[in-house]
Order: C-alpha cells, then structure tokens, then sequence
C-alpha cells in the first residue's frame, strides 16, 4: 500500500497546478493533431488482425448503450428534484458529454489505459495517438474489436461517473464550479482508479481483484466523492414553505427505464465480445435490478403500507450498482441474492441520512457508493471461476474459495473510497478557495435554472393547457375572428 | 350586484354549473385554488423522507348576479356542491359596484 | 382439442392452490440455488458450438430493445390517463419487469420452454438449471446462441405480456390485486401458451401452426384476458365532472416512438439470427407499422375531418400488433395490407366499446386482441414458403396453399382465447374473493398514485413556473435579498 | 452541369402532375405486388454470398437506431414551440414515418439506389422488386448484409430527412399541406439528391465527391429547403402578448439525447459494416458533437454571461450535423475543429436571422444548412485516405490534398442548394394555389393542436396536481366519503 | 378604493398591460382563469370519442386603485381588450375598505 | 365580515398560514398568481433571442374573518410575510355581505 500512498501524494502535488494542467491539455491536443496524420499510417503497417464483427458490432451497441445512460441519469435525477433546478439538474450530466469527451481525447484514456506506473498510466496515446482501426492486446488479454472502439467505449464510462456526483449536489452548486471539479475530479481520481483497475499493468488488476464493469472505479469512487463535496457544500435552504417533493416522477422512472436499458451496454459490454459471457453478465444484470426493485417495494410495502414508484426505482437503480462489479463473475442465484441485500442495505442508509444530518440530495452516496461496495464484497462471495476463465483469483467464499478473493476485493473498495475522498477534497478546497462553489442564497432561493442558466424549464399558460378560440370543425359557438389591428 | 364566490370540491364543478345554467346563469369564472378549513392534508413518503401536504385542492366559482337572484344562486350551489362531509367549502357574497361588456360597454346588470 | 381440455382443467385445479404456488417458487429457488454452483460446470462439459457472435450481438441487443418496450409501454399508457393516476399507470408497467423476471428464472422458463407435455414445459430447467452459456437445440433447430441469451430474450416478452393488460383496467384496479394478478396469468396462463406455440415440442408448434413473434402468445392472449378483466372489475367512476381526456399526450407519443423502436427487436429479433429473416421481420414490421398508422390517419380525417395524434398512434401500434405473428413469414405488400385492414378493424372494435357498454380504458381489446387475431389469420392468408424456409406447413391461402395453413391458425387465435379468457376468469374470481381487486370509490376519486402509492406524480408550483426573485446578470430591478432570518 | 439542368427541368416538368404522380404510386403498389410473390424466389437463385451476421446485426441495430432519430426529433422541436403547438410539431415528424415509408417501398428507393440515369435512380426496385434476402454489390462494392436491410436503413433517413423541415414552419402551417409538400419533396428533392450521391451511377459518387452519411442529401438538402418554405409561409403571428419562450425545454433535452445516441447509427451504420469505419465514425461524431456542445455554451457564458440549455442542445445538434458527410473520412482532431466551428458558424447564422426577419422558428437553416456545408466543406480539408480507402479522391487540403477533394464537395454544396431551393420553390408555390399552405390566423392562435388536430397536448388539472380526498393510510383528517349519490 | 377586476382573452394581456402602464398604473396581478358566457365551448375526439369542452381559457386582472381613475382604467381596459367578438370578457368593480404594502405598512392608497 | 386578501411571495407561504394558525385562523383559500409592480422582471436568452419576463410569480391568500380580526390578521401577515425588499407584496381588505357553509348552510360569521 506505501506505493499507492505515493501516488496519492504525486497526484495532490499536481493539483496545484490545476489550472497549468488544463492548459497543457491543450498544447497536447496540438501536439497530437501533428501525430494524428501519422497514425493511421503506422497503425496500417502493424495490422495485428482484423476485428471480429460480431464483437465489434457488440461493443458499437454497448458504447451507444452507455452513451444513453447519461441521459437517462440526467432524466433519473431531473425528475427528482424542483422545478426550478430541473434545467441545471440535467445540465449537469450533459455537459458531462462535452467536457469528459475533450478530457479523454486528449490525455484521459492515455492516463488510464496506456502502459505507465501501476497506479497511472503512462502518455503513449495522448491524443489518441497509436489508437487506430486495427485490434490490440491489454494485459495480455487479445481483444478482437478495434481499438479506437474500445476507446470509445470507455469513454462513456468516464463520461457518466462524474455525472453520478450531481446527485448529491443537487439545487445549490455554481455551475461554473461544477464543470470545472468534475473536469479535475476525473484527471485525479477517475483516471488513476481506472488505470489501477483495468488499464495496462494497473495495481488492482495485477493484484488479481475484480471489477467486471465498474463497482469500485465509477460506483464506489462517486458515491463516496458525491458524500464528500455534499458536506463541503452544506445543507440546501430548503426551508418549511416550499414543496421539496420531486416536481415529476415520471420523469424519473423514464430515466430509470433508460438507465435499465442503458445499463445492458455497460455491464454485458464490458465482457469486449458478444459470446457466453455477455450473455451472463446481461443476465445476472437483468436479475439484480429486477430483483432489488422488489425488494425495495416490498420493504415500503412493510414500512409504509404502500410501494411508491420512486422507490422501485431506487430499488432497480441500487440493483444495477450492485451488480456492476459481480457481473462477469456471478450467477442468476447470486444475482437474486446481490439484488435483494442491495435494497435493503440502501434504504438503510437512506434512512440514516437524516440522522447524520448531511445534505446528500439525490442519495447517491445511499445507492451508488453502499451499493458498489456491497457488490465488490459480494463479488468476492459469489465469483465461480466456471462462468469466467479470465478470473484467475479464485471462487468467492461461498464457492468455496476462502478469503482469497474476498481481501483483495476489500482492497480495491479501500482504495477507491480514500482516492475518491482524498481528491474530492483537495479539488473542492481549492475551488472553493478560488473561485466559490456555492450558488449565492438569493440564487438558489429563484433556482438554479434561471440564475445559472438565465432558462426555465417550462414556460407559457400552465403547461400547454387550453387555447382559446373556437375548435375547427366542431364549434359550439361563434368562432373568433382576430382582427387585423390583433398582430 | 352581488359577487358569489364558491369554494367548492373539483369533482362537483361541473354539477354546479349545471345547478347555475338550469336557474338561467351562464356567466361564471372559475380557478384552480388550493385550500386549508376544517380539512386538513396528509403524509407522504419519498425515499422514506415524510413530506406534510396541507394545501387541498379546490375550484373557485365566481360569477356576477344582480341583487335579486342570489339566493337562487345560493340555493343552487348548496344543492349542487353538498357531499354533507367535511371540505365542501363556502360560500362568499360581496358586493359589486358596477359592470362592463368589454365588447359592448354595456355597463352594470345589462353586462352580465 | 380434447387434450387441450384436459390442460385447462388440470391447471384450473392447481389454481386453487395459488398461494402455495408462491410458495412453492421460494422453495425452487433454493433448490435452484444448490444446482446453480454445478450448472455451468456441467455446461462447460458439454459445450457443442461456440456461438456465432454476430449472431448474439443481435440477440443481446434485440433482449434489450425488448426490454424498452416496458417502459416505453408504460410511457404509451401512461399519457392516456388522469395526471391523479399517472405513477399506478406507469408503475403497472415497471412492476412487471420485477415480478415476471423472479417468476421467469425460478420456473416460468422451465414451464414454457423446457421439454414436457405439448402443453406444458417440464421441470429441466427450474432454476434455470442447464441453462448456460453454450449453444443449445430448440424442437429440431441449432441455436447460435448461448442458451441463457435466449431465455432472457424470452423473459423480456414474458414481462411486457403482463404490463399490456394493465391498459385495459387503468384507473381504478387494487395495485396489490394487480401484482398477484400478473404473476399468476403469467404462470397460469401465458408460460402454457408460450410452450404450446414455441416451446419444446409444443402443441401448436407440432401442430404447424405459425407465431414468429408472438400473435397468439402476446397479443391475443394479453387482449382477451384485458377484456375479461375489465368487465369484471367494472366501469370506472367518470361523473361527467371530470376531465377524461389523455392528461399529457406528448407522453403516449414519445411511449408510441420507443414501442415501435422496441418491437424491431421484438419481432426481428425472433429470427433469433441476424440474417435476411430478421431483415425480413424488420422491415415488414416496419411497414405494416407505417401504413396502420397512415390508415388510421385516413379514417379520421375522412370521419372527424381533423386526423388526431393520438389517432395515429394507436394505428400504429395496431400495426405493429398486426405483423407480429406474420412478420417471419411474410412479405412487404402482404404488410401494407395488413397494415391497412388493421386500423380498420381495430377503429371499427374501439367504435364499438360504446355500445357494449364496458370499460376497457384504453383499448387493448380493440388492439391487441383484434390486431392480435388479424395478424394471425393474416399469416394464414399472406405467408410464403420462399420467405422461410422453416415455414414447413405451406403457402398462405392467395399464396396458393389452400386452407390448411389458414384452419391452423384459426386453431392457434382459439386456443389463445379460451385460454386466456378462462385463467382471467379463474384468477380474478378467487382474488376478488380472497382480497377485492378494486379500488374503493374514494381511493377511485382521490386517484391512485395518491391512494396505492402514497404519492404524486407533479409536485410544485405550476410544472416549475416562474421562479421569483431576479434573473441573474440581467436583472431590470433590485435584487431580492433574502435576509438571515428567512433561513 | 448542363445534365444536371437538364434533370431539374425534367423533374419540375413531372412537378406539374403532382396528383397524377401519386395515382401512379399506387399503380407501382398494385403491380409490385403481383411481382412480390416471384421475387424471393428468383432472389434464392442468384444467393450471391451469405450475408456477414455481425455486419448484419449491426446494420439492423443501425436501422433501428436512424428510426428512434424521429421521435428523437419529435422532442427536439416539440420542447421548443408553445404548448398549444406541442402535438402539431411531434405529428410533423412521426406522420413522416408513415407517408415516406410508402413512398419509399412503392417507388423512392428505386428512385433512389436502382441504376438509372446519373441524376435519378431507375425503376428495377419498384415495389422492392428484386430487393431480397440476399447480399448484392452497389457501385462496385460488395454489401455483406442482406439487400432488404440496406433497404429499410436507407429508409430511415428518407424518413428523417423532410421531417427536419418542420422545425422551420413551426406553428403556422396547415397539416394537410405539409403532408402533401414532405411526399412530394420526398420524390423531387431527396431522391436525386441520394441517387446522385450514393445511387447506382450516381453524378456525385462518380465525380468522386464525398459524403459519408448525409451532408448534402440529408441536411444541406433540408435545411435550404426548410429556410425557402419558411420564407414562403411567412412570418408567424407572434404578437408581443404571448409568451413565445420554449415550452419545455427538459423535453428538447431528452430530444437530443435520444437524437445523439441515434445519430451513432446514422454516421457509424452508413460504414455499412461493423469494423474500423464504423469505429472511426462513430468516435469522430461523438467528438464532434460533444466539442460543438461546449463551444456553443462557452460563446454563451462570454456573449451572455450564462451557458444554457438549449445553446449546449442546440451546439451538440449542430456538431453532429457537421461531422456527418464527414464521419468516414477525418480523424479525431479534425472532429474537434469541426465541432469546435460549426458552433461558431451556427451560433453567426441564427444571429442573423433577426436582421433577415424570415421566421425560421427553430432554426432548421441555421443549424442544419449552415452545418452541413460546413461539413461537406471541411471533408475537402481534413479527409484523410488512410482512415478511408474507398476515398479514392485524394487527400482533403490540410493533408496535402489540395484543392481537388475541396473543389468535388463544393459542387455537392451547390447542387444540394440549387435542387433543395428549386424544388421547394415549384412545390410550395403548387399547393399554394391549389390548396393553401398555412392555417388561418384564427387557427394559428388557437393552436394547431386544437385546429389541425382537434387534441390538445396536456389536459386536465394542472398537471395532475394534487387529488383531494385523504391519502391512504396516512390521513390526518376525516376521510372524505364520497356518497353514492356522487357517481 | 376600488378593485377592478378584467376578465379578458389570454391574448390581450400584454396590451392591456402596456395601456395601463401608460396611464401610470403600475401595480397588478393577474390569474389564469376559465370561463364560460356568451362564447361557448368545442368537441374534440379521442380514438373516437366524444369529449365537450365547455371552459374557455381567460386571463383576470386584477388591479386596486384609487376611486377618481375608475373611468379611465375602465378605458383603457376596454381599449385595449376589445376585438368586437363574443368572448370579450367583463370587467367588474368592487370597493377596497383598506391596502397595506407589507414592505412598508403604508395603508389606503399609499400603499398602492 | 372581511376578506383579506394578500399577494405575498411564494417563499412565504407557509410563514403567514403559520402566524394565521396561531391567531386562530385556519380557513383559508390560496391562488397561484403573477404580479407586477415596483418590482420588475428580466430578460432571458433563448438561442441568443431576448425573451422579457415582467410578471413575477406571487401566491394570493385569501381569508375571510369577522370584523373584528382585521387588524390582528394584518399584523400577523405582514409579520410574517415581510422581508424589507421590493416586491414584499400587498393586502387588500374588501366588505362580505355574507357567507354560507356549503355542509352545514349555516351562515354569516358561523359559516367561517
Ligand atoms: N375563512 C375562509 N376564508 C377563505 N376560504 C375559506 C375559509 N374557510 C374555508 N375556506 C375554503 O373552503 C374550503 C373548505 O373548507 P373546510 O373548512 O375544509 O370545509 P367545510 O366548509 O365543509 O367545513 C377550504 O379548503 C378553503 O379553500
Ligand atoms: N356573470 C359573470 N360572472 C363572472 N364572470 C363572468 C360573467 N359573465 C362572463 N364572465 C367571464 O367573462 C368571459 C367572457 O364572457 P362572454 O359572455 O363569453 O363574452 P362577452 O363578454 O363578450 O359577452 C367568460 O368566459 C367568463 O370568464
Ligand atoms: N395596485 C395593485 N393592485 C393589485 N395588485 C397589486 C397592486 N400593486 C401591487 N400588487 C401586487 O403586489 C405585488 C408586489 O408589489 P410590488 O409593488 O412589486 O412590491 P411592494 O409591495 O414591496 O412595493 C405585485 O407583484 C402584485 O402582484
């Protein structure tokens, strides 16, 4: 763990220099521009093998799949909150889009996948130099789809992971602020836990501790970061007068069922072929959030006398994290197993939120980061080396395989909660410091939308409602005619 | 003229205006209002957090008589409007002083 | 036929063991559970083909188009209501996808699709035993994909079948009667019509009947078993003081945008290969889509002079209905015409709900079960050998094959009626007696979402309004400050 | 150029007969039928090649994706317009599925692909004649997916591409002609325009312009089109009592999300493989579009001092408009000039709007003419033929191609303006005189909802409010019964 | 004091605004409405079905004033609402006993 | 009796039902409304396009209570309704002739 302590000091150091960074990502993105007339060529020459179409068109599907969920989550979350804030609330994951794409482009997917330290990678595909048409080999593993399509892919999951943070930050963040932690949040956390995890030679992955798709490097990390920035925020002003329940619910189930959707790309995707294992990791998937969703309603059914819809749906999104890391390496049964804790772990931690008395909006850290790590630990009791080859590590403890496992996945739960902790802290102390990261009283008193954004989400007579005048061809009365002097 | 303003439940709108246009008053305005009396709101859970919805919804009839037909009108609404359970709202008179057609300038009970 | 008798009475008895049924299931699970850990071993042994990857990228994606119907369902339906029950509406949609799935993995699957008697699947497959990631044979023919990606791409049909009948008791049915409702009709009545037409030598499969994507399975079955239902709960409580009409039609509209999405999954997914059949399927759906759509349009303008959006959409629905059985078998004219006579037939069944006096809210008899019955007896009269080869029953009747196809399908829309008519009487009988599956006449008034789910579906000042207090950067007046004390 | 006037002449010529045309349609229809039966049969004989499954899958997920663009459109616009015009502006896209998928099946795709002459595509597909399961080969290329699905996903952008129109015309015109003016423009405009670009023998393909999916054919083409039409209707009747602001603008969002996650199907499908194309252009649209999106917020946040929603909608739309001609054609920095231009173009345009004073309500000019020429324009700069060997044209001018490529797509450029423009021009003027093109201002200011369609978008209590009457279980006064004589 | 009350078309909002401003009247407030009179309403067809819409959108304004601008606000009301067609609306008159501004708690026609 | 009748702002609703509760009134009837006055509005950008709002969002609240209350309600209300800034709001008092409980017809002061 000392190395990894290293990395974390490395990378705060390089913080400071926050702004400095951001303009060396340009000079980059211009340096790559004279290398990209190269590539293609020398990618040409190497030409390892020609992609499998299955897989590739697969993995096209998946990436456009997780492409989707940004919107789903910005519908997922929009619905929940005034509607006032909707605009911001969705803004908030789409300009996600923008900002993480020019991100990875440039040095984010270099930072995370290229060959480096074990705990960063190294600069060989800033700018997407070397990632051509052609297929390529990761950690020894030959993938069979192009890599600019791989590339691509994982991409979409650097672009939704910063958008999970919103949640918890809901209807009280500067959006100027905004933009700018989650640009910095995924170079300093995002890209080093991706790289520990997947990327060429990552700590994580030579450890031998698994992640199907994402539990501990977009789950855990932005749940915890999400707990984080919403205690250094505080608490919205959300006095007595003011109707706090979410202003559309169907809205939110909307986004949940695109996030369902959505969520086939990211976890069966991450299997980077369209065989048995994607079969499984859809599978399993399907089952948790189905699964957890019941669950869910049932406890409210208990508790409450009555299941809400919201609370099927907290209860399928939590399903759906918890799934994420075990899903390549589990079975339906422990799906069922994994789907029904979640729930119950979830509103657990839900209901403490009033105890601990911090603001986290939207309950990310509730569903995200309790949800992930209970599904990397549960990876570690559920793994059957049967349904996946590549895991190497070993059968969960309730197949038998002991402790094993289980420790290492413990491991990788450990490090994403203080990366993620650490960094949200150090980025959110230093904007706070320069620039604020709280909307002014009066701001979040008129909402967001209209104080950042100069919007409203919905305008005109109450919601389209009903014109005047005579309808055409069934009239009761005189039909009105409007005089010329009218215009 | 006498204003009456009736606070009354949303599924009764359409019996009172029927109650209205059989007695011969046809001119009436209506609102979406919310309100609070005698009946009070309830709870709701989101997420486990509890939410207190004390604002019930009501519609507001207004229209415009002249002096002599208010307790017809009166009459009508009560008929109307009356479940005999709490929340079935009121009744409020008030005077008017004058009227106008916007399209005729017809002024006082000729506007209605 | 006297066989199918039989069927009905054996399971008409079971029925009235229903809640030890529910039972029953908990205790397969567990069962389940034990075999789960030798399943994939087992598998790994047997392991014939590997399955074709271009083959189960389409069944992977197709599982998750058909996924999207459910939501997109609910969206359809869920326009059409009162704003008071909007979430019931949706979340009759939503619950299916947790209720059916847990039904689907632990026994459902087995009941439908495992070798048993031609009217039942058998125990094989319980638990999803023997279901693994190798390739697999279905009454004769080699699948190229894994095992498991077919049986959730079933499953996804399995959920949607359910949620469709929610349309037809919108608005005033008991949400705890409906969930048990469901998950009965889909064991009691959907599994034994999904073996008979598709399952391991079923009867109407041995029989030659044809179904390529669910005609009789979906959508008779649902349509029928709506109609049932509703005349046994009754009329809704629409004083003539109420707004009846579809409270947010822009709604049913994007729902009418996702089924149609959905369905090419649906339907071309039923070629369960991505070959020329499923782009047959595709583009035949499309068509008959398009053109009922247009058709309806048509009608309209020519009966009401002004053609509705909500008219086109449930034309196209219709259309869409209408094709699913015929599509894999089918050519583009024969879907122009099927198209066509649909919005006729289905326009001409809504026409008639006035008369009959029931109340169907929103029209799935007229859709699902009269579009269902065309498209079937339409593949009687349309189909072509030269489209499908599997097709091994004969030419439809202006194909020149004569009445045998045609009387087979007559037999298969029967079949489907009786049965679907006969389980909803059952079920519905013993939970109205057991629990009343309505919902009071206040809980009616006050509306659902507000009386089954505690909650609302639009909160907040008007659809989120004006905020105020003043624009920020752009303000004509004094700022509004907010002093300490308003906290 | 003197063949290609010859073409324009000829076609407005058949203009004069618009009904007769349609009449025809028909004829087609009924004869194609007849020819329907053998065609499969013949198609069986020659079974050039079994079609690649994973290019197949990909292309039908393709197909399947350019269809969900519409409804993706449908949201787009319907956000921006008045509640009353809500229905209007959805039916203006989703009609145009049903109207082009007629025309194109009967008569448009031979129109469009069948060999011809230079400029229009010949009669051998009428009635999709000879268009079977098999694979087949277009301008020398061997297509390894079954003809029929290169069909309908050719289909979709027909379906697409008038729809784009109604943004222009929004709020005034009567339906009945719109419907008329999109079939027709379908057949005068579009389908020259495709056949000259990507048809059998097409003027442009041979001349060796580029367009990888869509530039000239789908948006030059409209936008030109839509800017024309709009001037022809006239300005709407915006008096300064209503408020004109977008009346929903979470739906514009979703739009474009789903507009986004399409569009992959659209520039990534039209590789018509799934490969290292289909990769390049997936990831040089998404790039494009998410630079576009935050160039437009940051011209905004210096011009205005606030980055809103609909400039980042409206910036990533216009990104993915100018990365479509060149998709398969420019790497991944030349997205990010493209993106990062098209923005600044766009945003110029609309600017100019005001000073013009046409009423070009959403913009359609704007965004899509000005961002596709920008984008067939930029082809000729940074196209590559290392990303793209089918690019036998040369270099772009910033790879050391010269002014060849450059000059090849300016002709595009100019032949998608002068057909778009003409053929707008004669049809407008047509059903103008024969029928009226826009409501009435009686109609306009009631609502095209309420006057064209006789519906309006949103019903009922405000948005579904609050129910009276008691919630259940949780009470805290008497609860209201409601008496019998209340039914 | 009086309270003068404009039932008007959604439409003319903006106009009777900009009339009343120029006659310095600067405080209102104003409600969406429904209404029925004179002008009745329209059938619309859902799948078929009848649906008879009988409440037609109207917007009231309503502002407090002093006794001696009665006739001209009425004027200017009427000038700037009035097409000549049914619908027009009314505009009604009623007395204000008292005004606060809460701001400042001035009272009568100080506060307005 | 009296109608008050106050236009405050939609952040202070649920102070002024409280001070109303704890002086004894607990019937009341809310409307949401738009209002203008010395506050004024702003302008917003839609694809650069200036869009000018000048009706603010208020929130009426409209009580009726004998005569005797009046000065204890207006206090009470403006206690809780004032913030100091423009745009605090108005209330308006107006006569009631007489008012009927549409369960009971009971009227006058028994019916509030
Ligand atoms: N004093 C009042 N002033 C204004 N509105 C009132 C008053 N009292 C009641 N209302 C209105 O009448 C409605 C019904 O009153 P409530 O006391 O609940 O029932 P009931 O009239 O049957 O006793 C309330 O929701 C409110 O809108
Ligand atoms: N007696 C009345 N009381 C209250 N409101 C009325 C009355 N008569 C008419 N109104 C309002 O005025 C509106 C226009 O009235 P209407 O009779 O249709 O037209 P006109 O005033 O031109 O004759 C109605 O929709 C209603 O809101
Ligand atoms: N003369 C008036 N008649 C009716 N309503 C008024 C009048 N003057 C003000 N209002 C209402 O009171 C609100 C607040 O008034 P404003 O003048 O902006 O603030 P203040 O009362 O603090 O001076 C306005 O938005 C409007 O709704």
């Amino acid at each position: 763990m000392s190395s990894f302590g290293k990395i974390v000091v490395r990378i705060g150091s390089r913080q400071a220099m926050g702004w400095t960074l951001l303009i060396t990502l340009l000079t980059f993105a211009t340096a790559a521009f004279a290398q990209d007339a190269a590539a293609p060529a020398a990618a040409a020459a190497a030409e390892p093998a020609k992609p499998d179409t299955g897989d590739t068109a697969w993995i096209l599907v998946s990436a456009a799949l997780v492409l989707l969920m940004t919107p789903g989550l910005a519908l997922f979350y929009g619905g929940m909150v005034r509607g006032k804030n909707v605009l911001n609330m969705l803004m908030q994951s789409f300009i996600a889009m923008s900002v993480i794409t020019v991100i990875w482009i440039t040095i984010g997917y270099s930072l995370a996948f290229a060959p480096g330290s074990p705990f960063l990678g190294g600069m060989d595909y800033v700018g997407l130099n070397g990632v051509g048409q052609e297929t390529f080999t990761l950690n020894g593993t030959a993938i069979t789809i192009p890599h600019q399509v791989f590339m691509f892919y994982q991409m979409m999951f650097a672009i939704i992971t910063p958008a999970l943070i919103s949640g918890a930050i809901a209807e009280r963040m500067k959006f100027s602020a905004y933009v700018l932690f989650i640009a910095l949040w995924s170079l300093l956390a995002y890209m080093p836990m991706a790289h520990m995890v997947w990327g060429e030679g990552g700590y994580l992955f030579k450890l031998g501790a698994l992640d199907f798709a994402g539990g501990t490097v977009v789950h855990i990390l932005s749940g915890i970061s999400a707990l984080v920035l919403a205690i250094m925020l505080g608490k919205r002003r959300t006095e007595r007068s003011e109707d706090l329940r979410p202003h559309n619910l169907p809205m939110t189930l909307v986004g949940t069922g695109l996030l369902w959707f959505g969520w086939f790309g990211f976890n069966a995707g991450s299997a980077i072929a369209a065989g048995g294992l994607a079969g499984n990791a859809f599978m399993v998937t399907h089952i948790a959030a189905a699964v957890a969703g019941l669950t869910w309603v049932l406890i409210e059914w208990i508790v409450l006398k009555q299941p809400t819809a919201l609370g099927w749906a907290t209860g399928a999104v939590a399903g759906l994290v918890a799934i994420t890391p075990a899903c390549g390496f589990v079975g339906p049964m422990a799906a069922i197993v994994i789907g029904a804790v979640v729930s119950l772990l979830s509103y657990g931690a839900i209901k403490m939120k009033g105890r601990f008395g911090y603001d986290d909006t939207l309950d990310v850290f509730g569903v995200h980061c309790v949800g992930g790590i209970w599904g990397a630990l549960a990876t570690g009791l559920f793994a059957q080396q049967s349904i996946n080859a590549a895991n190497t590590t070993g059968n969960g403890l309730f197949y038998g395989g002991g402790m094993t496992l289980l420790s290492k996945q413990a491991i990788g739960v450990v490090i994403a909660l203080v990366l993620g902790a650490v960094m949200t802290v150090i980025i959110a102390s230093i904007l706070k410091a320069v620039m604020g990261i709280r909307a002014t009283a009066d701001e979040e008193d008129a909402g967001l939308d209209l104080t950042q954004h100069g919007e409203v989400g919905y305008a005109g007579p109450a919601s389209g409602g009903e014109p005047i005048g005579a309808g055409h061809g069934a009239s009761h009365g005189t039909p009105v005619l409007q005089p010329e002097t009218a215009r | 003229m006498v204003k009456v303003e009736a606070l009354i439940r949303p599924q009764r709108v359409d019996e009172v205006k029927a109650a209205l246009d059989e007695i011969g008053i046809s001119g009436m305005t209506i609102t979406e209002v919310r309100g609070t009396g005698k009946q009070k709101g309830y709870t709701q859970h989101y997420r486990g957090a509890e939410y207190t919805v004390n604002l019930l919804q009501k519609v507001k009839i207004e229209t415009v008589i002249s002096d002599t037909d208010v307790e017809k009108v009166v009459a009508a609404i009560v008929g109307a409007a009356r479940t005999g359970e709490i929340g079935d709202g009121k009744i409020f008179l008030s005077p008017i002083i004058d009227a106008v057609r916007i399209r005729t300038e017809e002024r006082a009970e000729n506007a209605l």
